[in-house]
């Protein structure tokens, strides 16, 4: 086999958005580091895919994962790897950026150099903690993600951007704080390595010996860390301020991608870490995850607020994705896989809409506006086909994923599945509501002079409509990728 | 002529393609063009469906579904994106592509009006409406079935809102869609039952595999698919969206209420009779809620001035019938009524199409009136229509209602009286309907007697087609009494229920027993009938206010009025709480009280830090104290 | 040996330098050299075992490579303090070159107190540190705060003292064997007689003291507000941290096998100052002031090290004393150039200054913990020798809530730096920048970064 | 009671009343003189306990020399009793109770042990001698001694830098 | 004499030194406590030193006997340094104040 590989896919994956990203810093034209963050984000895409192709572990291990010594005295190395559920995400994040960088190349951004250098350097950040095998590796790209986010929120955010992104930054840190202590107690726990007492690498993780009392309160540290990103019912308030506070590209990134890695942390940190805790707490964080797809549903129905509008269904949807991943089935799992996908494509295309009608009207208030349909028919195909992708209509990417959490959730429990099932038909309520009410109707002063949307948006809103179709049809290529890691975790379950 | 099955799976992809085209093109397609695609696609599959009749009726039937591709395939569920052609699929496969071919065809001449773009995002629409359902009827398994099932919702959403600068509409189109849900929750649900006794969602192995089920786990599933059946075919309680979905295009009524969409729930039930069959207590609730539809509806319908409304009631008021037969195991029946009643209400509703034509809109039949003489065509088929579903022999109509009155009298001779009360109210309704509209003396403007005409030919010749289909179409089924094995239906049916047949023993009624039957149903009919013609022919506009239990008649029995009250209000209610107070108070309220809390704590443990030098010295000195306490003696 | 006697070799030189040297600037260049050449001479006792200087310490002096790497530490941290603040130093008053042999002095007391092995050699070494503070404190003259600054740190800095002694006393009486030998205190892990916990707890309150841990903290704010801010960094920072060091090196080696016996004790206080530090740091308007809580707050951090005592607390010590040193250090730096030293006089430094910004966003990064910098990883190794203990582990929590507390006030000067705009007309910094100074300001925010990912550079000399 | 034992207590108990009268006299002049008498009573205790080279200095240094520079100061300044106004009472309250507690718990803590029992040995012994004390002072703890050296450099610069008049 | 007669005397005038501390504002006079304080440890010291004399054990070190007096001889010299420093600060103060007064001391506070 050959060793010899000087860069593996998930190192590219890392330092590729973070070489780009510093180089963005030093351009200082506009347009040229627009057009560099395209470029670059589409190499990234490409890397992506090329390791998709090489997804066989079995035959290219060599160039999925890689480790280098590191702290490792400490048990640490920089482990990375990429397994199906790694490939997912990371394509996730490189498809998700150019798209974002495209959508959003009509919007000007005071020092944009530092702008789009952030932009990748969370890239790089996210494209870590997906590729992290390492405990310690993993928790230090899970902050390094945040930061650049929380600069981009805070610099080029709304009016009320300080202190909104501010309240997301503590919220999360606060919940990684406790997640670090949780994983320095892992840690202690872990059999030696070859350099140390103890180990911080996945297998050594998995692997610690802990009595069930103490599997029990460690696991909440950790979920709570994750459940705060998510962010699941009642460690959400900070989302709909943050996501209508933020520029709408990093409001893309944050609700596309980086709601994700809670999602992700869960399943790779803490099923297979704390398989008896995750059966003694299901309901209970079963129960906060459908109450919360019922709660934010219902708020839903009442937001006046595009952007928050968009933040709370978020909110459901990822609601159910928590409950689906602790149903433990390998149903609900792989929903959950797939969902992740989908969600992120979906919600993109949702921000990507209502950034234009926030750019051409001024406005995001759902009661101000009215009557679009009429004047550009085309967005509002694109935003009828996906808010529909939202709400789980067959055919579309999210039903697959709905379905399957569903029907992992069944599994678990009737009664769960019905009352959660309720958030169906919610959704139906307010997804409708906000299409009538926005694009129906006749079009009032603040809608009379709304523009058809550029090339680059159509272009953007094509492919995500394209692959909202394809998956939705074709789902099978994406459980093919993420088949072995659910079933791994399944049997680390069992 | 190689096999035919083999191209089975061009029945839906051509109206999907056709949807595709007009779809996509529609900015560039004529609308001569839109409609020869429209209608072309559809034409198309239905051919193939006759094909495969055919072939199905030479006894060559497939004996495993076709498969595609996965759609699912993990360990723990395998879903094929699987097409079962068997002689139920193909029924409605006829029934679909058939009366849909004509709906477009008729169309292309009633929304001649419309602008190019929305003339071929129209046909787009009814393009995947009829693919949506082709997928339900056609797909092997619960889960592609759904998939067209929650597809014929959107896209009734979308044509039912097809004007949707109207905010009416829209409104409509939303509830139809949210009703549709919430029947769709149920039959997920029941769904994800089969799923998780059974690992799968296919038909063949569910039913092969039915009797490993509980009585609970049946019980419950088909409780749940009977939710999704209510949705979808406009049962109680959930029948509300249909009346209010006539906001769309007539045709789209056409095409809701006669060939797709509402018979979606009845298909759904015969398909997976097996388990119906094994679940008594579900069977008597679908006989109880379908008969109970039926009445309500009929009652409604006795005071609506609406043209379409009264068909709209009338539609649920048969739908009801239909479930009745579901539930006392008359499953041919049920498939049989669904296929007369798909001719006559087609014809009906394209007929009040024509209607609504020539009068510019106009849908109030108190404004109506004397039409007969000047569109003819319109009216005879209108009157053969109204004879067929009113059940008078030996129109189709009264073959299917027969067969169904007569298994519930079988079943429960109460059953049959009332649904025998249903069917005069039905012949009342419909008559009165007939008179007010033909008979009598035209009581609308003069602009609109002025332009009052017959209708264009792409209008009438469906009209005629399904006339003659009204008509005869009862042949196919008729009973026993009258000639021995003249159910050809049945016949063709028969492998589909034969699980269900052999579980159940045949009631067999005497020949006697029979003959009363029709005829007391016919002569009440008939009676009905007559009182109608005779009263309303010669009807005069009068305003006055309903009383009593006309005005409650007319206000649907104020069910709209109680949804409103006791779910939607309390349900806004309750998330304007959570919008406007829990989540601003309660739980962003605690979030940012810590935050407060560590700013007041600040400000207060702050004031320790007093600049005095002596009170410093004392804290040390007391911390001191505290130390040696617990060091020395604790 | 070689880093004691040189420093006060070199601190007389100072001394002796200012009465024949009228330039202003040159005491700084000969500081620079000096200690330059110092920490070679320290470094090679070190690698070699190379002393200059044969004296018999009589055991009263202990040098390892842990206290040698400490010492670098210290003395590498005062070298960048003399390059990014010597100027600043000038500009405190008349007697500059007295300033730099004062420090000089303290850094001697910093090398005694970091390598003592007899109670003697403590009391002499902190007070060799403390009482050149006293005078630094009070440096600027006519200044009152710096009076009061410095008379307050003057009193309670005796007061302790007088504390502390009594604490000796009683150890000298209580041990068995009468003496000041701090391995010789006590034997055992028997139960501790009344006298050795009257004098352990007396130098327990008279260190915590020192290193202002509640509810002995209530001159630190006050002093480090009111002295010169050139001063407020080195004490904040070098001298802290050595009397850290200090502590830990005596209740390890004095009372380290009856650990547990105190550590109630440590509980307590490391609770007290993360709740004080943390909380009250929150409402401060003023950069320096908040600086001030901060680093009570950041205190409560090290004194895990003494809740553990285990080979993670002490690397994790010298990491801690490295990381929050130089961080401390390079705000302060940027602190001084200041006009404003509230919050609001950070606004829109992002953008006129964006070098100084990053480096101090980098700086306070660190302070405040997160990855990638040498912060994150000092709090990442007194977290994990606290949880080795598997002891109280709701205090690590408690901890990390705080430190939670913490973002919320070093990010309002990263907000106000980026995300605020200064005044139309404000001035923001009294003087030009140097590119010298941004050159320095970002070496020292690389070797955070450095540290961050590669603690073991420093960790490795542990143990050579 | 032995002779030593008469003079140990009344030692103490002049020792104590000084100490009290340090505090509470209003005059600081006064609180001087006390504390000097305080001072000789402790090194009347020195002798008592044979430490003859302690007691020599501690009268000499600071009896005769801090005092003095104390009693200069005070002189200086001109503080006289009425130039100190009434401390806070509730303050002066709490400080002589938790200074009395903390004389409490010390007590407290000592006296039951058996260590508090430990004799002193009263005037024999010669380790308090200037010789003896010579000699280990230049031999075991040179290395203090010339440390502090460096102490009383940082004093002696500190009262120049401090005392010396800025020029403006 | 037992050593916990020498004990309560040096305990008790520290802790006189340290009300002293507290209750007094003339910051002379509490510098003053604060020596009497350092007195009352020299005494202490002394006593211990004499104790360990005492005691069989520690016959064969005489030294440990004379630590505790050189202990006390660098305690005189550091407070001769600290009193040296101290006053040259409060003479400072008072230069610019004009009082000696800890009370006023409160520009920095919170």
């Amino acid at each position: 086999m050959n060793q010899n590989i000087w860069i593996t896919f998930p190192e590219l994956l890392i330092w590729f958005p973070l070489l780009a990203g510093l180089v963005a810093f030093m351009i200082r034209k506009e347009n040229v580091v627009k057009n560099w963050a395209i470029l670059s984000s589409l190499i990234t895409l490409g890397i992506s895919i090329v390791s998709i192709v090489y997804a066989d572990n079995s035959k290219h291990f060599y160039l999925n994962n890689v480790s280098y010594f590191w702290l490792r005295y400490l048990g640490s190395n920089f482990t990375l790897g990429l397994d199906g559920m790694g490939h997912m995400l990371t394509a996730l994040t490189a498809v998700a950026f150019p798209l974002i960088f495209i959508a959003t190349n009509r919007t000007s951004y005071k020092s944009a150099n530092a702008f789009y250098g952030l932009m990748l350097l969370t890239q790089s950040g996210l494209m870590g903690v997906f590729t992290a095998m390492d405990l310690l590796v993993f928790y230090f790209f899970w902050e390094l993600a945040v930061i650049p986010a929380y600069f981009l929120c805070s610099r080029w955010g709304g009016e009320r951007r300080i202190q909104a992104t501010f309240k997301f930054f503590v919220y999360t840190f606060t919940g990684s704080l406790l997640m670090l202590v949780g994983i320095i107690y892992l840690y202690m726990h872990t059999g030696p390595s070859a350099n140390a007492d103890h180990s911080f690498s996945m297998n050594a993780i998995y692997a610690a010996m802990l009595s069930p009392a103490e599997k029990n309160w460690l696991f909440w540290l950790f979920f709570i860390a994750f459940a705060i990103k998510m962010p699941v019912f009642p460690f959400h308030t900070w989302q709909p301020d943050t996501y209508e506070q933020a520029p709408t590209s990093t409001t893309m990134v944050l609700s596309g991608i980086m709601v994700k890695m809670g999602v992700f942390a869960v399943i790779r940190w803490i099923l297979p870490v704390f398989p008896d805790a995750v059966t003694r707490f299901d309901n209970i964080v079963i129960g906060l995850s459908v109450i919360g797809m019922i709660y934010a549903s219902l708020i839903a129905i009442k937001q006046d607020d595009l952007k928050r509008f968009v933040a709370y269904s978020s909110i459901a949807h990822i609601g159910l994705m928590c409950a689906a991943i602790f149903t433990k089935s390998e149903i609900g799992l792989q929903g959950v896989m797939i969902q992740m996908f989908s969600h992120g494509i979906n919600i993109i295309g949702m921000w990507i809409v209502v950034d234009l009608i926030e750019k051409q009207t001024g406005t995001r208030k759902i009661s101000e506006l009215g009557g679009i349909a009429h004047k550009a028919p085309v967005l509002t195909i694109f935003l009828v086909v996906i808010a529909l992708a939202n709400i789980a209509l067959p055919l579309t990417n999210a039903f697959v994923g709905e379905f399957m959490m569903f029907s992992g959730l069944f599994t678990f429990n009737f009664w769960y599945a019905a009352v959660a099932g309720l958030s169906i038909i919610l959704a139906a309520v307010y997804t409708l509501n906000m299409i009538q009410k926005v694009f129906y109707g006749e079009a009032n002063g603040v809608t009379e002079k709304i523009q058809e949307i550029s090339f680059n948006q159509k272009l953007v809103l094509t492919v995500l409509v394209v692959m909202i179709f394809f998956f939705g049809v074709f789902p099978q290529p994406l459980f093919d990728v993420t088949k072995d890691t659910v079933l791994n975790i399944i049997t680390r379950l069992k | 002529m190689g096999n035919i099955f083999q191209l089975v799976w061009l029945i839906p992809v051509l109206p999907l393609l056709g949807f595709l085209i007009n779809g996509l093109g529609r900015k560039q397609v004529s609308k001569t063009m839109a409609g020869i695609i429209g209608s072309g696609t559809v034409l198309g599959s239905f051919v193939i469906s006759l094909l495969v009749f055919m072939q199905l009726n030479s006894g060559n039937v497939p004996a495993a579904p076709f498969h595609y591709f996965d759609f699912i395939n993990i360990t723990a569920l395998k879903i094929g994106f699987d097409f079962q052609i068997d002689p139920l699929s193909a029924v409605f496969l006829l029934i679909i592509t058939g009366v849909g071919f004509l709906i477009h065809v008729y169309s292309t001449a009633y929304m001649h009006d419309e602008e190019p773009k929305d003339f071929a995002k129209y046909f787009a629409y009814l393009n995947l409406f009829v693919f949506s359902m082709l997928l339900l009827v056609m797909g092997a398994n619960f889960v592609i079935m759904f998939i067209g099932w929650e597809g014929v919702g959107l896209c009734s959403y979308l044509l039912i809102g097809f004007w949707f600068k109207n905010n009416n509409y829209n409104i409509a189109a939303k509830k139809a869609f949210i009703m549709n849900r919430i029947g769709d929750l149920g039959f997920l649900l029941a769904v994800f039952w089969l799923i998780s006794k059974l690992g799968t969602a296919d038909y063949q192995t569910v039913f092969a595999n039915v009797s490993t089920l509980t009585v609970t786990d049946i019980t419950g599933i088909t409780m749940l698919l009977f939710v999704g059946a209510m949705g979808k075919s406009a049962q109680i309680p959930l029948y509300t969206w249909l009346p209010d979905a006539m906001a769309g295009p007539t045709p789209v009524s056409a095409l809701i209420h006669a060939a797709t969409m509402v018979t979606a729930g009845i298909y759904m039930i015969a398909r997976s009779n097996i388990l119906y069959t094994m679940a008594p207590v579900t069977q008597g609730v679908v006989a109880i809620v379908g008969l109970s539809t039926a009445i309500l509806a009929a009652t409604i319908a006795l005071k609506q001035n609406d043209i379409k409304k009264v068909l709209a009631y009338s539609t649920v008021s048969q739908l009801g019938y239909m479930f009745l037969a579901l539930g006392v195991g008359a499953y041919t029946g049920a498939v049989f009524h669904v296929m007369t009643h798909a001719f006559f209400k087609a014809l009906l509703f394209l007929g009040a199409g024509s209607v609504i034509h020539a009068m510019s809109g106009e849908q109030d039949i108190r404004n109506m009136g004397g039409l007969k003489k000047y569109m003819s065509i319109t009216h005879i088929t209108f009157l053969l229509a109204c004879l067929a579903i009113a059940g008078m022999p030996p129109f189709s109509g009264f073959f299917s209602k027969d067969e169904i009155l007569a298994a519930a009298f079988a079943k429960n001779p109460l059953l049959w009286g009332v649904g025998v009360a249903g069917a005069i109210m039905t012949a009342f309704y419909m008559f009165r309907l007939y008179a007010m509209t033909f008979l009598g003396k035209f009581r609308g403007t003069h602009e609109q007697e002025h332009h009052l005409h017959e209708s264009p030919k792409a209008i009438t010749i469906p009209l005629i087609i399904l006339a003659i289909l009204s008509v005869i179409g009862g042949l196919v089924g008729i009973p026993e009494v009258f000639m021995h094995g003249g159910h050809r239906l049945e016949a063709f049916l028969a492998p589909v229920f034969a699980q269900s047949n052999a579980l159940t023993e045949k009631h067999h009624l005497s020949h006697a027993t029979e003959y009363m039957l029709m005829g007391v149903s016919v002569a009440a009919a008939l009676a009905a009938l007559v009182f109608a013609w005779s009263k309303f022919s010669k009807y005069q506009k009068v305003e006055k206010e309903e009383t009593g239990l006309g005005k409650v008649l007319a206000n649907k029995w104020y069910v709209d009025e109680l949804y409103d009250t006791i779910i939607v209000k309390p349900v806004l209610a309750l998330a304007k709480y959570f919008n406007n107070i829990f989540e601003k108070k309660g739980i962003d309220g605690f979030v940012n009280g810590v935050g407060k809390a560590v700013n007041y704590g600040s400000r207060q443990i702050r004031l320790l830090q007093s600049g005095q030098v002596g009170i410093y010295v004392l804290m040390m000195v007391l911390g001191m104290l505290l130390f040696f306490i617990i060091q020395l003696f604790l | 040996m070689n880093a004691i006697i040189l420093t006060a070799i070199w601190g007389v030189m100072m001394m002796l330098g200012g009465a024949f040297i009228k330039s202003k600037t040159t005491p700084k260049y000969l500081a620079i050299i000096g200690l330059a050449g110092i920490l070679v001479a320290n470094c090679m006792q070190m690698n070699s075992g190379t002393a200059f200087f044969m004296v018999d310490v009589k055991d009263m002096l202990h040098f390892n490579s842990f206290n040698l790497t400490f010492i670098n530490v210290a003395f590498g941290c005062t070298l960048l303090f003399f390059l990014l603040s010597g100027r600043d130093i000038e500009k405190v008053g008349e007697n500059v070159s007295e300033y730099f042999a004062l420090i000089f002095f303290i850094l001697c007391g910093v090398a005694i107190i970091s390598t003592f092995n007899s109670l003697v050699m403590l009391f002499i070494g902190i007070e060799i540190v403390s009482i050149p503070l006293y005078i630094l404190t009070g440096s600027d003259k006519r200044n009152l705060k710096s009076n009061e600054a410095a008379l307050k740190y003057f009193l309670m800095g005796a007061f302790s003292t007088g504390i502390m002694l009594l604490g000796i006393a009683f150890l000298y009486g209580g041990s068995a064997t009468g003496s000041f030998y701090i391995d010789n205190i006590i034997s055992g892990n028997a139960p501790m007689p009344p006298m050795i916990a009257i004098g352990l707890v007396l130098l327990l309150i008279s260190m915590s003291f020192k290193v202002s841990a509640a509810p002995f903290h209530f001159w630190t704010p006050d002093v480090y507000d009111g002295a010169p801010t050139v001063f407020t960094s080195f004490m904040a920072t070098i001298v802290k941290a050595a009397a850290f060091f200090a502590f830990v090196r005596l209740f390890e080696n004095a009372f380290g096998s009856m650990h547990q016996q105190w550590q109630t004790l440590i509980v307590i206080l490391i609770a007290a100052t993360l709740l004080i530090g943390n909380l009250t740091a929150v409402f401060q308007q003023s950069v320096k002031r908040m600086l001030a809580y901060s680093s009570i707050a950041q205190a409560g951090f090290m004194l895990f090290a003494l809740f553990a005592l285990n080979n993670l607390a002490k690397e994790g010590l010298v990491l801690y004393a490295a990381a929050y040193s130089l961080a401390s250090i390079g705000i302060f730096a940027i602190l001084i150039k200041m006009k404003d030293y509230t919050i609001e006089g950070f606004n829109g430094l992002g953008k006129e200054q964006p070098l100084l910004a990053v480096t101090a966003t980098v700086f306070l990064l660190s302070l405040t913990g997160i990855p990638l910098t040498a912060g994150f990883q000092s709090k990442f190794f007194m977290l994990m020798a606290a949880v080795q203990t598997g002891q109280h582990i709701w205090l690590v929590i408690f901890a990390v809530l705080c430190a939670a507390i913490s973002a919320y006030y070093y990010f309002r000067i990263i907000q106000a730096m980026f995300f605020k705009e200064a005044a139309a007309d404000a001035v923001i910094l009294t003087e030009d920048i140097t590119p010298a100074f941004k050159i320095l300001l970002l070496i020292t925010a690389v070797l955070i970064i450095g540290l961050g990912l590669f603690p073991h550079f420093l960790t490795n000399w542990l143990y050579f | 009671m032995s002779i030593t034992e008469i003079l140990f207590w009344g030692l103490a108990a002049l020792a104590l009343f000084s100490a009290v009268m340090v505090v509470a006299s209003k005059s600081p002049v006064h609180s001087i003189l006390y504390l000097i008498v305080v001072f000789f009573a402790i090194s009347g205790h020195y002798i008592l306990l044979n430490a003859q080279f302690l007691a020599i200095v501690n009268i000499i240094v600071y009896a005769g020399a801090i005092m003095v520079l104390f009693l200069f100061v005070v002189m200086l300044m001109n503080l006289n009793a009425e130039s100190e106004p009434k401390k806070h009472r509730m303050l002066q309250f709490a400080g002589l109770i938790s200074g009395g507690c903390l004389f409490l718990v010390l007590i407290a803590a000592l006296s039951e042990t058996a260590q508090a029992t430990s004799l002193v040995q009263m005037g024999g012994g010669n380790s308090g001698l200037i010789k003896n004390l010579g000699m280990v002072l230049f031999k075991d703890y040179v290395l203090p001694f010339e440390i502090s050296s460096v102490l009383f450099l940082s004093a002696m610069i500190g009262a120049v830098v401090i005392g010396k008049k800025e020029r403006s | 004499m037992e050593i916990k007669w020498y004990i309560g005397l040096a305990v008790a005038l520290f802790c006189t030194g340290i009300v002293g501390v507290l209750t007094r504002r003339n910051s002379i006079i509490i510098f003053m406590c604060i020596e009497l304080m350092l007195n009352a440890v020299n005494l202490l010291l002394v006593a211990f030193s004499k104790m360990h004399a005492a005691s069989a054990v520690m016959q064969s070190n005489p030294n440990v006997v004379s630590d505790a007096q050189i202990f006390v001889f660098f305690i005189m010299v550091v407070a001769a340094a600290e009193v040296s420093v101290g006053l040259a600060i409060i003479v400072m103060l008072y230069r610019n104040t004009h009082s000696v007064d800890v009370n006023f001391l409160n520009r920095l506070k919170n």
